[in-house]
């Protein structure tokens, strides 16, 4: 079934100068449940929430350490990302070896770029199907970076992908303005509201589905264990949920307000961000 | 063609000389590790020489590899600096492959295989790998160059190894030695006898001297002390 | 035609003088006649020999920061060559480095040196290699070559600032590195060390001291090195970034050379 | 010739009987048995009133130390002395030649031997053996012609200095001297100067180590022999007690031999006459 007749191949244009190959890949990201990254001005935290994908099985792994001061969250094809997290492992192991430090976390992003970007360009190949939100924290401080089947890549303060995630934008650009000076508790607690924000009305967050990796400075990338989670749960626990956000087949509405999400809205932030953006 | 040769006797002409590449050092030092029921001390000399003139009076020879496991090393300090750089890099392979790190016998097999993968040109390092096995016990493995791995209780190694390996026979081992209960050996005890050994060494190796630099073991998580030794 | 030598069988480039015409054809001289006491060209020849070549490098530590010092002569053998060697290069601003052994190599390697660091500036993201790193990147080289059986024949001296911290450390040809705050490769590791150690042991010093002393040690080696030379560079490494200095020449004095008399 | 009444005075200097038996055995895989080296400093300056000796005291054998308080200056005449560094038998045996040398040469003439008649005996012995005796030597004296500071090199090559290193340490020790020295020193200068160039050479150099022996020999007056002058390492202390309990080693076989004790008179011979006071034993 061809949306299009442009769209048989990644590397056949489309009249309107689109690559529809691609653009379908970006679809793929929507598939995967949601996962928040945000920062203050020490520490980057992830946060996803994690799918079972029946009763029998157990929950899916969403977050995957990478360094000791990075650590990725997925959405989309997960054999896609443990393909680029094992890339990524290697190059910070190859850089941890060669040069005794740590890799710069915007050198590593820049490499995955660039390795996402030779299969938008070659007919035998296929754009990977995943996007990554990317914490980590070196010499420069800590970092989130989202990056997208189309092999763009985004410096954020604050970003969510996956299913529903515009719900959790919505949160984050809102407070935008408070994550930077707020505390380490403070910072995971919007996280999880925003995470929560994707939910629907009649499943909360608990220590099964929420997984949350944190790093910063002399704290080595960590992902919280149960009790941990418990603690960090609590402080989100008993509020008034914003609700409303949950419609089943997420977000479906194009928004021009998260520019910074292109991933998400093909139809008008790829044409505006993915095509003719010059990095 | 006139022949020169065997007219003239050969006497050496100095000057530029082709000089043949040796691709090894002796770069000295020396190890002693003691484990006991629920703690393993490792202690190495900070001394790093060549030929007759020390390089650094400093030089960690002590690799924590995790909070489990200790690796001494040395010999040729090249080798050393590859090898251990390979080998925490294979941990943290292995610590994403499985999850979790590695427990003291696994990383003293990994080891013994990366040694000997290099059979026919060598890491030239004595190794002396320390830490607590999965059962909490102490343990100690040692290396030679090319791989071979015995698990033992105490030992010594590096440029005084062969003269302090005998001392903790005795003391340790209590070998050829009558009317001697064995009994587990405390810590205060191991860790003395660790510094009175490297007194001795000091005394008669030039290569072993300066500072010791001792790692305690426990279940609580490692330890550092210093020890000053002779510095000549 | 005895005076050209083994045509089909060229002695080495460099051996105990001009080759070419082969003057110098006496005996247990390898580049002439006969057999030699080593193989004149084995299955794989690598650069078994430095050639050009340079003397000692000091670096000492100073409570804010590092000097390193070498002097511009390279030498042909025993002949005193190349007068203009300059072999202390600015890497980037938290970068000092100083070299000592085959120029040729050292050339070498300072032209990847130098374009490692513009594709870093080329990145544009701000940061800036770290004499940590460079320090460690270099043992890496320097091991690597070695493992070929092929040396990169020069030692080297990674001065620098890590993370405001003064940071000194020295890699050989086999990839052997330490850091220490006193640090001399050739024939300074004999006669320069000692004096630095020494110093050192009395307390920490400041930049002039720092300069004071290195300044006295090349002297000392100009007295005694016969690979050594009156001219020398001296750059200083601090928060403040990298200065090299302006070529600086030794005050020597030899009046004590009336003084001997085998009589 | 010789029989057990006349016995064969054998011939002066080194027997070289088993030269060639030993270059075969060597050929063979079973080369010779290491001679102790002192790798070491030994130092000697001229000061203003006469010249001060330096050395260490370690002796090594490869890379263990053999003797850790070794003497390496050694007399050779009331107003000489001369430090010895390389094998220590070679120089502990040429220094020993040498000195008795000087003083059969002191009896003859009567006079102070100079210097230069320590140096030039020395020289030549060395030079006889090319190399063969593997002595490097400071040699420091003083005579009617003032202070002298001599180097002398395994092969017999001679410097006269004002300074002078030798052995292991020497670059360390030089590097002190060349940074330090200067002519018409005090005594209390030049003990510290060669202090210093001796713990440079303990300090730096593998070869040399334990302390510091000086040794200084006055225009006027008698030579001074400062033996550990300065103790430059301590040797740690020990924290446990290495005393083995009584019965710790094993016996492992037991024999009693009787002794059979037979009593026998003797009886002393009456001497031919008896002197009161002297009696022959």
């Amino acid at each position: 079934m061809f949306r299009n007749q442009y769209d048989s191949d990644v590397t056949v244009w489309s009249p309107q100068g689109r690559l529809h190959q691609v653009e379908y890949a970006m679809e793929a990201v929507k598939l995967g449940s949601a996962t928040v990254g945000l920062k203050n001005k020490q520490f980057a935290v992830l946060i996803a929430l994690k799918r079972a994908v029946s009763e029998l099985s157990a929950y899916q792994k969403k977050i995957i350490p990478i360094d000791e001061h990075i650590g990725i969250s997925i959405s989309g094809l997960t054999a896609d990302a443990r393909m680029l997290s094992r890339f990524m492992r290697t190059e910070c192991l190859n850089h941890q070896y060669a040069h005794d430090a740590p890799m710069p976390v915007g050198r590593l992003i820049g490499l995955v770029g660039n390795k996402m970007q030779i299969c938008t360009q070659r007919y035998d190949k296929r754009p990977l199907g995943v996007g990554l939100l990317v914490a980590g924290y070196d010499d420069q401080g800590p970092h989130i970076y989202q990056t997208c089947p189309s092999a763009n890549f985004f410096d954020c303060r604050a970003m969510a992908i996956g299913a529903r995630s515009q719900s959790a934008r919505t949160y984050l650009e809102k407070h935008l303005a408070t994550f930077m000076d707020c505390d380490l508790q403070d910072l995971v607690a919007h996280g999880l509201r925003a995470l929560r924000d994707t939910l629907p009305n009649e499943v909360d967050l608990n220590t099964k589905n929420v997984s949350i990796a944190i790093v910063g400075p002399k704290t080595p990338l960590r992902i919280a264990d149960e009790e941990e989670l418990v603690r960090f749960l609590a402080l989100v626990e008993g509020e008034e949920r914003r609700g409303g956000s949950a419609t089943a087949t997420g977000d479906a509405a194009p928004s021009d307000r998260d520019r910074d999400a292109p991933g998400d809205e093909p139809q008008v932030a790829v044409s505006t961000h993915f095509i003719f953006l010059i990095w | 063609m006139l022949s020169v040769n065997g007219n003239f006797p050969e006497y050496a002409v100095p000057g530029a000389k082709q000089v043949r590449f040796e691709p090894y050092a002796d770069n000295g030092g020396s190890i002693v590790a003691i484990a006991g029921d629920d703690y393993a001390v490792i202690g190495a000399d900070t001394r790093l020489s060549t030929g007759f003139s020390i390089y650094t009076r400093e030089q960690k020879k002590l690799f924590k590899l995790s909070e489990k496991t200790v690796l001494g090393a040395t010999g040729c300090w090249c080798d050393t600096l590859t090898l251990t750089r390979l080998l925490s890099a294979r941990m943290q392979m292995y610590e994403h492959e499985h999850n979790k790190s590695m427990s003291t016998p696994a990383v003293a097999q990994m080891l013994s295989t990366m040694l000997y993968y290099k059979r026919f040109f060598p890491y030239y390092v004595s190794n002396v790998l320390a830490g607590l096995d999965a059962d909490g016990k102490g343990c100690v493995y040692s290396y030679d160059p090319i791989g071979h791995c015995e698990r033992s209780n105490y030992r010594a190694g590096g440029s005084a190894g062969a003269q302090l390996q005998p001392l903790l026979d005795n003391q340790i081992g209590l070998k050829n030695m009558q009317n001697v209960t064995e009994a587990p050996l405390p810590r205060e005890k191991a860790l003395a006898l660790l510094k009175d050994v490297f007194i001795s060494a000091a005394e008669r190796d030039i290569y072993t001297g300066d500072c010791i630099y001792i790692l305690i073991i426990t279940a609580s998580g490692i330890q550092e002390e210093k020890f000053e030794l002779r510095k000549d | 035609m005895a005076f050209m030598g083994d045509m089909m069988n060229p002695a080495p480039f460099w051996q105990n003088g001009p080759a070419p015409g082969a003057f110098y054809n006496f005996p247990g001289n390898s580049s002439g006649f006969g057999p030699t006491t080593h193989p004149v060209q084995e299955f794989k020849a690598h650069s078994a020999t430095p050639i050009t070549t340079t003397t000692t490098v000091i670096g000492v530590k100073f409570d804010k920061g590092c000097v390193v010092a070498a002097d511009t002569l390279g030498s042909y053998g025993t002949l005193a060559r190349f007068r203009d060697c300059p072999r202390i290069t600015k890497v980037n601003d938290l970068i000092l480095l100083g070299n000592g052994g085959d120029y040729a190599d050292y050339q070498y390697l300072k032209d990847i040196i130098e374009q490692k660091i513009i594709d870093e500036q080329c990145i544009g993201d701000g940061l800036l290699l770290k004499p940590r790193s460079m320090h460690c990147w270099l043992t890496r080289v320097l091991y690597n070559k070695r493992s070929k059986m092929d040396p990169l024949w020069s030692n080297y001296v990674v001065a620098g600032m890590q993370d405001g911290e003064p940071f000194l450390g020295a890699v050989d040809k086999l990839g052997t590195a330490y850091e220490d705050a006193a640090i001399a490769t050739g024939l300074g590791a004999y006669m320069a060390t000692p004096l630095i150690r020494e110093a050192l042991s009395v307390g920490t010093l400041d930049e002039e001291g720092a300069k004071a002393l290195v300044r006295k040690c090349m002297e000392v080696l100009f007295y005694r090195d016969a690979r050594a030379f009156q001219r020398y560079q001296l750059g200083v490494v601090t928060a403040a970034g990298v200065r090299i200095e302006d070529l600086a020449e030794l005050k020597h004095d030899w009046s004590l050379a009336h003084m001997i008399h085998m009589k | 010739m010789a029989s057990i009444l006349v016995p064969e005075v054998p011939a002066p200097g080194f027997s070289f009987e088993n030269c060639q038996r030993n270059a075969f055995l060597a050929q063979k895989g079973f080369p010779a048995p290491k001679a102790t080296k002192t790798g070491t400093t030994i130092v000697g300056i001229i000061y203003a009133d006469g010249v001060i000796l330096g050395a260490d005291t370690r002796a090594t054998e490869n890379t263990v130390v053999s003797d850790k308080n070794c003497q390496k200056i050694h007399y050779l005449a009331g107003n000489m002395y001369c430090c010895g560094a390389g094998t220590a038998a070679d120089t502990e045996m040429t220094t020993q030649t040498v000195a008795s040398q000087l003083e059969l040469q002191r009896l003859h003439t009567g006079r102070t031997v100079p210097v230069e008649t320590a140096a030039t005996l020395l020289k030549r012995m060395l030079f006889r053996y090319q190399g063969y005796i593997g002595a490097a030597l400071v040699l420091g004296g003083v005579d009617r012609t003032g202070p002298h500071i001599y180097c002398i090199y395994p092969h017999g090559s001679v410097d006269k200095l004002p300074y002078a290193t030798m052995g292991s340490g020497s670059l360390a020790a030089m590097a002190v001297f060349e940074s330090g020295w200067k002519p018409n020193m005090s005594e209390e200068e030049g003990k510290k100067l060669v202090r210093d160039a001796i713990a440079a050479g303990i300090f730096n150099d593998l070869g040399s180590g334990s302390n510091v022996d000086l040794c200084v020999i006055r225009n006027t007056g008698p030579a001074q022999y400062l033996r550990t002058y300065e103790e430059a390492n301590v040797k740690g202390k020990k924290q446990g007690s290495y005393r083995y309990a009584l019965g710790t080693t094993a016996v492992l076989k037991q024999r009693v031999i009787p002794l059979e004790v037979t009593s026998v008179n003797i009886s002393s011979p009456q001497p031919m006459e008896v002197e009161p006071t002297h009696s022959r034993r």
